[in-house]
């Protein structure tokens, strides 16, 4: 047979299938934030298809109603801390565990499976009353350690894979010229493993926004996060005007949208390694 | 500080072995290194060279023996603590980092000052002959320029003992002369040790003090490359060695310095007895450029089934009647399907004892 | 200094303990600390349940229809979604991957991960409901006739998990996938292998141990989902996942004996196919993804 | 007599009830009054179900930071139940007004639920009641049979929210045994036959129960239903917000009964006595009738005072203005003369919404 | 069915051209190749000899110019239709398969039959001497065996068209002999064609056809093996095939085939013109080999500096009043810091136009 197209059509219908998919994705997406977008600025909508007219009202009752100043700095102090601080202690341990085969490494991993299968209604508040009995409940601290329960075991299974696809002896060249582990990490593996690195602390950061349960039952009048007042606007009792849910919910979206808008400003999900090699695969 | 960081007098290794699971790559290997030394690794694909350098550099630990650096035993020293060089067989580079910085890093790892860095790093380029290219990545760049990339970052932070995995592999020919000059030249400029594992028989000769040759994870040889090329004590190191002709025969006279076989019916070869020859069967063999046309009548009659130019000479491939291959040289052209008789020096002959069958 | 055979580090180290596996100390230790004592408390709590026997709350469980028929339902719902969810990822990861620009593709289709469940409960219930734009435009393109209803039901919980399960998975799969080394295509296309072999045979393998974790991951959130069940699911019926029971037990019964065995039935059973996952994974390659050289 | 506490407290007042929206004011006026007492007043909103487990970590660690609780009848009796709260009568009925004095007569009714251990502060009858669109609906039904037949004529054009989770909801279904004339409307087991049956074969009509109360107003808003189960709050505040058009009408079933509801105030144990004299002293403070006019608010708890002699004259310009424009005159006459009873006491309730979906959320049989 | 797969007479290179970015790696090939010809590319490192291959492969696409098989362009179609077989510098073994699994992928990509497999990757297998290693993944393998495995995986599949690119260069002398014996018998028993990328001029010369020699991304000769060897069309390509002796001089005499050059003072080089010499600045190339000691008077006057023992003659390095160095041979060892004359025949001077300063 002699082809004589670049690309024959199955592969060219799979390649329309697939980005049809994803416009449609796309779309529709788009469509709901949209939706969401403009209820919250909507005086009324009811049965068309755009609203009535616009306001900002239901942003600035927001904010006043739950003090988001506050509550968004609040926010930001704890995904900033549980995202560094579940990264510092997650990826050294994913590392562990994809380069050691050691004695009680299985029970290792059940130790770090288990926050992530036990849903926190069982050990939430225990863990909250030990927090208050060694007095950081209530406190930011206290947010911040419960956040971690869920969250480093994420990254440390997040991490194994992406440590065990290196190789190894990357990091043999960094130790016999001199690096220790600790610099291995810092000059080596982190650049290396920084797509993965970032997907991880960027899944943990919006896990940490959403998380409601520990977050509330350790919170105190001033570690509330965004998260516990968008609950509020959902799930309290009484009425509730539709559109200042959508503002709430748009708040949180812009929230996170913001971290994930600067880190992927900053580093590209796709390896460097792929990167550098890119023009040489097609 | 780290151990090699200081000059040593000696490495040692006292019965280095090395197991993969129930595969033994390496059987016990005691080698003691003086400090200036360059010692070549030798031996065929496979034989664990690159296992040993491995275990010296501590990125493999030894499963039995250990390496002493004078009276240190460095064989449970952590990689980074031991200071040495290395280039790796699969270069090994920082795939995220761009030439400067990848050869740099040794540097940088051990804090010298950015400026000075700097001005190393160029200079080694400089001697790769990679200026272009500095700030590509690995990834951009040729084989043969990344295996230069590995070397600067071996030399350029001027260690005590440089450990090279065929570093010149992937190099042309003219590119392998002026890089082994350079490597000569760094070896002697520093006053380092150099231990240097090439498949490059010449390169060895050419290079090293000594030559170290393995078999099966085993060493077989250690010597001056003279004496490895001119006196291979075993038959399997001759064979590596380039003694392509391997010729039986069996003892019918001796005579001191020299034995003479007969071969076959007519032929007979005079040469040097190795290996603790005495009498009975033996192997006699011969470089192919040792091996020519004479007219000697006890020269090995064989037809010449092709002949190449290669440069000045003449290269062939003759088949005797017991249908052996010999390699031969020539300085005349000899014609295809012409019968010659094929004789050698006989101090360029070496004759081993041979299997007893 | 005599001996000559391997030292106390080395024999432990050839057993893979050195200061390497340390490094899972810290992390091993800060799960301890915050999280042992409250699990096995909230453990020994699932076993005093109000009636006063050990068992009881177990026993109940498994008796009632009403709770034990909600393992069946989630697994109902979170199997399937996080399978499509890998489904779509992988081709679109491939996709993207050979992309130039494909900074602000990946920034789309992540960005559903920031909209957090409520802002996509809020959304569906909106899009999709009876006025929303979706209905609508269905109907004035005159592909039906009424509006469809996706919302409050299997369906509109399955989507809404689709939608927010789906960046989390991509964002994995894609920088999985970007870590395979290229060359490796091309041997395989030298070889004759066709884009669908190329897939199978390298890439799939390679990338199985990321895509197991992957799975487990999404499908242990989408198995306790709770807001979106709750919120565009019909949570009294269909959409009655079991973190539901587990809620109303603990946040409306107010029974935290009983909520803790049914979390603990919860955690049992991702368990169980958490582990399946895992342990399938131990069976195929897990090593560097480049090419081999030396 | 209620003792100055020795230098200004700092109280955090949590509300689980959407509460806040008509007292904050009268407290905030407290702070204001009485500086020497007060000299900071944070507040907190949460959702109900999750605070009893907050309170229960804080007393197990002996460091409870939430001073006092602005509940509904939910987690004030999870509260009773699991031993949350300090007894406030009689230990501290001395320094509270005469409750059954100057409470409304279904007030102090409610106040009983409490079993001393809240204090109640805004009251309204509540419902059931059923609004609808009248441009949709043309044939009003009048009583529960009425009501039935229109449903199965109108099947998904009825709708009311998983009582657990919906005030309108669970009146409803606590106001039909009075409506049918069951055996025993505070016995959801064995008292409430006809209920269920009615329930479940309403229920053939319906699609599915709303996680909450918003969605089937949103719904009655975009016209994807007709008819939806309401309070007086329920019917006037969302009109107020725009989320169901002004145009709703309300009507009531032949033979109801109003089921009151109440917000309390509660003091968690392990609060230090020092503030619980300032908590008490604000209890005062809000239950007088100048404080108690606020609650009127934009009509969300409507009427919602729950002491004597106050009329909507003495609210906020604003809050006459909201319920002058979408309140309902007939509200005054229904409260005035339809009987009003109590919901059922907490167990039973939580009895009767685990019924409720067995039997009819999940539609069992069917 | 692939384009390759059927019997094809000649692949075209029209004027092909790739780009990285700004860089050019190849700047416009033209090259024909014949059916069953063997072809060895030989240049620098970074000449683009990879690129070249990757573009005929299809790894890359061209940025200019076309690939002809017969009628059919090729570079527009898809590596896997391509259909021919190729040894990657670097490997590009597949890591999670066994060596017995790299090797039969090709295979089974081709759908041959399951037991066929088996035979036809047992029989590779043992050419490339791996039999003990079959089952090994690729991460346990010595890069000697590697680079074995990278071959057998291309040539099972027995290709019409062969790519290697530096196949040998991690083997050992021995085994790499063996192994350019098996490719070339290979080539041979197949009729196939192939590309061969080598640094190794020696393999280059014994292996191929025909040479073609890149420098910076364009062809500078195409010839015979005998013709590059003896007669580089330029200087840089006598300086790439080992005219490692460049001493520039002047033109004083012209005789037809021959030309005298002074060289500083005294000395004279007498040589063949290349390259269009006629007058003026001239430079002269010899190799090492070629240059001994003399005692004519017309010899280059040279202080020895280093002479190193290579098997049956020496090497040495002396360096001239003008401080340039010269590589020559000696059969007999002269002492260092003698001063000695350097001359060479005639036939084996190539005398080339030097630059005009
Ligand atoms: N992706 C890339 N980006 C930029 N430059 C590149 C890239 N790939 C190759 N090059 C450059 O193109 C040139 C030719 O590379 P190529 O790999 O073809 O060299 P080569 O002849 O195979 O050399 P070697 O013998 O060292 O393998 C080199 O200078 C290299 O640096
Ligand atoms: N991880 C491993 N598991 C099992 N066997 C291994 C492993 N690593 C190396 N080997 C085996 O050990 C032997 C020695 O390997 P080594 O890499 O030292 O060889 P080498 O001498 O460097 O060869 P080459 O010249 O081909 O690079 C080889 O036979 C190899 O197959
Ligand atoms: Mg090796
Ligand atoms: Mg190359």
């Amino acid at each position: 047979m002699r082809a004589s197209s670049r690309t024959p059509l199955t592969t060219r219908l799979w390649a329309f299938g697939v980005w049809s998919v994803v416009i449609f994705f796309v779309l529709n997406l788009l469509g709901l934030i949209g939706s969401v977008v403009t209820s919250s600025f909507a005086t009324r909508w009811l049965g068309t298809w755009f609203p009535a007219g616009f306001t900002w009202k239901w942003y600035f009752a927001a904010w006043d109603e739950f003090q988001l100043g506050d509550v968004l700095w609040v926010t930001f102090e704890v995904v900033g801390w549980v995202v560094v601080i579940s990264g510092l202690l997650g990826v050294p341990a994913a590392y562990a565990l994809a380069r050691r085969e050691f004695p009680g490494k299985r029970f290792v991993v059940l130790l770090l499976l288990l926050p992530l299968l036990v849903p926190s209604v069982t050990y939430g508040i225990p863990l909250a009353t030990v927090l208050y009995k060694v007095g950081f409940g209530g406190s930011l601290v206290g947010v911040i350690l419960a956040n971690l329960v869920p969250t480093v075991p994420f990254v440390v299974l997040v991490m194994i894979p992406f440590i065990e696809q290196i190789d190894p002896r990357i990091e043999s060249a960094a130790r016999v010229f001199g690096a220790n582990t600790f610099k291995v990490f810092v000059y080596v593996l982190v650049p290396i493993l920084m797509p993965g690195v970032l997907a991880a602390l960027l899944l943990v950061l919006v896990r940490t926004i959403a998380m409601f349960e520990l977050t509330f039952l350790v919170a105190g009048p001033g570690s509330q996060t965004l998260v516990v007042a968008l609950y509020y606007a959902v799930f309290a009792a009484g009425v509730r005007a539709v559109q200042s849910i959508d503002a709430m919910a748009v708040v949180y979206m812009v929230t996170t949208l913001i971290w994930l808008i600067i880190a992927l400003r900053f580093v590209n999900p796709t390896q460097i390694v792929a990167r550098a090699k890119r023009d040489t695969s097609h | 500080m780290t151990v090699g960081s200081t000059k040593f007098e000696t490495l040692r290794l006292e019965g280095v072995k090395r197991d993969f699971g129930t595969f033994n790559a390496l059987r016990g290997l005691d080698l003691t290194i003086a400090r200036g030394e360059f010692v070549a690794l030798l031996g065929p694909s496979g034989c664990g060279k690159t296992t040993a350098l491995n275990c010296i550099a501590g990125l493999l630990d030894v499963t039995g023996g250990r390496i002493m650096l004078d009276d240190t035993r460095i064989d449970t020293i952590r990689t980074e603590e031991r200071g040495f060089g290395m280039v790796f067989q699969n270069y090994a580079l920082f795939p995220h980092m761009t030439v400067r910085r990848n050869v740099g890093f040794g540097l940088k790892m051990r804090g010298v000052p950015r400026a000075e860095i700097d001005r190393r790093v160029e200079q080694v380029i400089a001697t790769v002959r990679l200026q272009g290219q500095a700030d590509k990545l690995p990834g951009q760049l040729s084989g043969g320029q990344q295996q230069r990339v590995a070397i600067a970052r071996a030399i350029v932070i001027e260690p005590p003992l440089v450990l090279m995995d065929e570093p010149l592999s992937n190099l042309d020919a003219k590119l392998r002369l002026e890089m082994r000059g350079e490597i000569r030249r760094i070896h002697q400029s520093l006053g380092s040790t150099t231990i240097y594992v090439t498949h490059d028989q010449e390169e060895a000769l050419s290079l090293a003090d000594r030559i170290v040759v393995l078999r099966d994870g085993a060493i077989r040889q250690v010597g001056r490359p003279d004496e490895l090329y001119a006196a291979p004590a075993h038959l399997d190191v001759a064979d590596f060695m380039g003694y392509r002709n391997r010729i039986p025969g069996r003892v019918t006279a001796q005579d001191g310095g020299r034995v003479t076989i007969s071969v076959g019916e007519t032929a007979a070869l005079i040469g040097r007895p190795c290996d603790g020859l005495v009498d009975g069967p033996a192997i006699a063999m011969i470089r192919p450029d040792d091996l020519e046309p004479t007219d000697a009548a006890i020269g090995i009659p064989a037809t010449v089934e092709t002949i190449e130019y290669r440069g000045r000479e003449f290269h062939g491939l003759a088949r005797t009647i017991a249908n052996q291959e010999l390699h031969f040289r020539s300085s005349v052209s000899v014609g295809r399907g012409e019968t010659i008789r094929l004789g050698a020096d006989p101090a360029r002959v070496l004759i081993y004892p041979g299997a007893t069958p | 200094m005599t001996d000559r055979g391997p030292t106390l580090t080395q024999r432990l180290r050839a057993r893979g303990l050195d200061g390497v596996t340390l490094l899972v100390l810290p992390c091993v230790l800060a799960i301890i600390a915050l999280f042992i004592y409250p699990f096995l408390y909230g453990l020994w709590l699932s076993f005093q349940p109000k009636d006063g026997t050990t068992m009881g709350n177990y026993d109940r469980f498994f008796r009632e229809p009403f709770l034990y028929k909600t393992i069946w339902t989630t697994l109902k719902i979170s199997i399937p979604v996080t399978i499509l969810n890998l489904l779509l990822a992988v081709p679109i990861a491939f996709r993207v991957r050979l992309m130039k620009h494909q900074r602000l593709l990946t920034t789309i289709l992540v960005l559903p991960i920031t909209l957090g469940t409520v802002l996509v409960a809020e959304g569906m219930l909106f899009y999709f409901g009876p006025q929303g734009w979706f209905s609508r435009t269905v109907m004035a393109l005159g592909l039906m006739d009424h509006a469809p209803s996706i919302t409050h039901g299997y369906w509109g919980v399955f989507l809404s998990l689709l939608i927010t399960g789906f960046p989390f998975t991509f964002l994995l799969t894609l920088s999985y996938v970007t870590g395979i080394e290229p060359a490796l295509e091309q041997a395989a296309a030298t070889l004759g292998a066709g884009p669908a072999a190329r897939f199978r045979e390298i890439f799939l393998p390679l990338l199985l141990p990321g895509l197991a974790i992957t799975f487990c991951l999404s499908f242990v959130q989408a198995y306790s989902v709770l807001p979106s069940a709750i919120l565009v699911g019909d949570p009294a019926n269909t959409t009655r996942v079991i973190s539901i029971a587990a809620y109303q037990a603990a946040f409306e019964d107010y029974d935290y004996s009983l909520a803790s065995a049914i979390a603990m039935i919860m955690g049992a059973v991702q368990l169980v196919v958490v582990a399946a996952i895992l342990g399938a994974r131990t069976l195929v390659y897990r090593g560097p993804v480049a090419a081999a050289k030396g | 007599a209620l003792a100055k506490p020795a230098a200004p407290v700092t109280l955090n007042i949590v509300d689980v009830a959407g509460n806040l929206a008509l007292t904050q004011k009268a407290i905030d006026n407290y702070r204001k009054a009485k500086p020497e007492w007060v000299s900071k007043i944070t507040f907190s909103k949460a959702p109900a179900p999750e605070l009893p487990g907050k309170l229960k970590a804080q007393q197990d660690a002996d460091r409870v930071d939430i001073d006092m609780v602005l509940t509904g009848t939910d987690v004030l009796s999870a509260g009773v139940d699991q031993k949350l709260w300090q007894e406030l009568i009689p230990a501290h009925a001395g320094d509270l007004p005469k409750l059954q004095d100057v409470f409304l007569e279904p007030a102090w009714r409610m106040q009983a639920l409490a079993q001393g251990q809240g204090v109640v502060v805004t009251y309204y009858p509540s419902g059931p009641l059923i609004e609808y669109a009248p441009e949709r609906v043309k044939s009003v039904p009048k009583n529960a049979a009425e009501l039935l037949a229109w449903a199965k004529a109108n099947p998904k054009r009825f709708m009311y929210a998983r009582p657990a989770n919906s005030g309108p909801g669970r009146t409803f279904i606590m106001g039909l045994p009075h409506i049918l004339g069951d055996k025993d409307p505070q016995d959801p087991i064995n008292g409430w036959a006809k209920t269920w049956d009615y329930l479940r074969e309403l229920g053939e009509t319906i699609d599915n129960y709303p996680a909450g109360t918003t969605p089937t107003m949103k719904a009655l808003g975009e016209g994807s239903c007709d008819m939806i189960a309401t309070t007086t709050g329920w019917d006037i505040n969302p009109r107020v917000l725009g989320v169901v058009p002004k145009s709703a009408e309300i009507f009531s079933l032949a033979g109801f009964k109003w089921v009151a509801d109440a917000h309390y105030m509660c003091i968690p144990k392990g609060v230090k006595a020092d503030k619980v004299a300032v908590l008490l002293d604000l209890m005062n403070h809000l239950l007088s009738p100048e404080q108690q006019a606020y609650t009127y608010d934009e009509g969300y708890f409507y009427p919602g005072p729950a002491v004597k002699g106050v009329t909507l004259k003495m609210a906020p310009a604003d809050s006459q203005a909201a319920i002058a424009e979408y309140g309902r005159p007939i509200y005054e006459k229904l409260i005035a003369e339809t009987p009003i009873e109590l919901p059922l006491p907490a167990d039973k309730l939580v009895q009767a919404f685990r019924r409720w979906d067995e039997e009819i959320g999940s539609r069992k049989g069917k």
